[in-house]
């Protein structure tokens, strides 16, 4: 199955939302890698990747998330994300990706931080 | 009985790795480990998972195969894959490529995570060049108490 | 790729089933079959595990086997005992014994169900005698639109 | 794993109610037959089982439950179930045992049934 049908993309105020509905692990990942490259090469810079409904991350989707946000930094804008689940918070802890990536409680939160 | 064994090959594809993720989640949650303990080891075999796909089995036709061990202390998981190394070249598995996979890892790195991971929360984590050439990554979780397995 | 084969090996315990049941869920899942597809095909593995660990593979040392396959068209997964029958003795899987079972099936039955459920909700069953004297039983899912695996 | 801590006995105004807290294979069923004949024993005579938390079942655990009422019914008692997800609903009346054992939307309801 295409996970991206599982990864909602809409914008509120100029930033663009990922809702992702499925959890992360390499398959997944790949489909949100590409999903992410098709953003940057719309020139968007501004990102908030929603992942209230994941309940599981590996480190190859963790890298994703980092690789796009280090890129859209470069042009003024960035990549927050929000809503994690402990165990998303222990994994993002865990390689480090916390002190990389900006991490928001809440959707609201990570669109106020722009 | 002293011991369970359980055998799974998959065809060496990240499609599947998701069932064998809940295969396993299920059984570790069965056997009485605790929820933050059964997503570690999730991870931890998504993690090698990953790796045999991607690094090991390369051509998907090939499977990568599971040997899962329930005794009375521990859950061993022993994930094979088949390399894809041409006859007559070395093994990727040396120390000095361990050790320089461990100090290039870095938080700002989109990869490299992974072995460190999987180091990381297992209890015992071991790796091997197989027969065949490939890589057996074995990981080990303790029961918090030894169990009487009459399952 | 015109196929992709799954295997998976349990001990002939109940305890395994629960695994078995998530793997499958998932994967299936992820094939897109719907939500109630997706409990119709879990309740007839189930079904059929159950008989292969109670009535196939009594001694839990002894394994259960599944072949799962993927094709274009369908998911279709093989569930085999070793059956317990001693040397010589017929095989339980007779014409008779098959109607008898279902001409005694009852709703008022607390059991007896367990063939005619599989039967019911798959979209093909068959059993077969296999080569050690257990049983094979074959069931077929269809996928509503045919599919390219690329996985 | 011992699936009967997750199987919850409690009671009111003389009726038992077992709360399940895990899915109904073969495994858990067996645990469940266990405890059923358990109050079998202590002669207890009216008993609910509410599955609300239960999202799989298969015909042996619901042969137990078949069973049970039954013999329950001989002694002037019953036993009666709720809160079925649509699949337990679905494997109810392929097997037929709806038209066995009484099912109810909710608790409450299968208590005021007595
Ligand atoms: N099963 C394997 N077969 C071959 N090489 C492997 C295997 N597992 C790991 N490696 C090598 O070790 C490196 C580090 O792996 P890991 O820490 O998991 O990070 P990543 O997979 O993100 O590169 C890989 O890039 C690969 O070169
Ligand atoms: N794998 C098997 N090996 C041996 N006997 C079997 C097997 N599957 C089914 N049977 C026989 O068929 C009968 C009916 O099976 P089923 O309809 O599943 O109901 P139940 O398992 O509740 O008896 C069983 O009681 C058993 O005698």
């Amino acid at each position: 199955m295409d996970s991206t049908k599982l990864m909602k993309l809409r914008e509120e105020s100029g930033i663009k939302i990922i809702e992702i509905k499925t959890d992360l692990s390499s398959y997944a990942a790949s489909d949100l890698r590409k999903m992410l490259e098709g953003l940057l090469a719309e020139k968007v810079e501004k990102v908030v990747v929603n992942l209230s409904q994941v309940s599981h991350i590996n480190s190859t989707a963790v890298g994703a998330l980092v690789g796009v946000a280090k890129r859209l930094r470069q042009s003024g804008g960035d990549l927050k994300i929000c809503a994690l689940a402990d165990n998303l918070t222990r994994t993002f802890n865990l390689i480090g990706a916390s002190s990389v990536v900006e991490i928001y409680e809440s959707e609201n939160s990570a669109l106020a931080a722009f | 009985m002293a011991q369970a064994d359980i055998q799974l090959q998959i065809p060496s594809a990240a499609f599947y790795i998701e069932p064998v993720r809940a295969f396993v989640g299920n059984l570790a949650k069965s056997l009485g480990f605790s929820r933050k303990r059964v997503a570690d080891i999730q991870l931890v075999l998504d993690e090698v998972c990953s790796n045999a796909v991607h690094h090991g089995s390369v051509n998907a036709t090939v499977g990568v195969k599971l040997c899962i061990s329930i005794d009375t202390d521990a859950l061993e998981i022993l994930v094979r894959d088949t390399g894809t190394r041409p006859a007559g070249k070395k093994s990727w598995l040396t120390h000095e490529r361990l050790s320089e996979i461990e100090m290039n890892r870095s938080p700002n790195n989109e990869s490299g995570h992974g072995i460190f991971i999987a180091k990381s929360l297992s209890d015992m984590h071991e790796m091997q060049t197989n027969a065949s050439g490939g890589t057996d990554v074995r990981v080990v979780f303790r029961f918090l108490k030894p169990r009487d397995i009459e399952i």
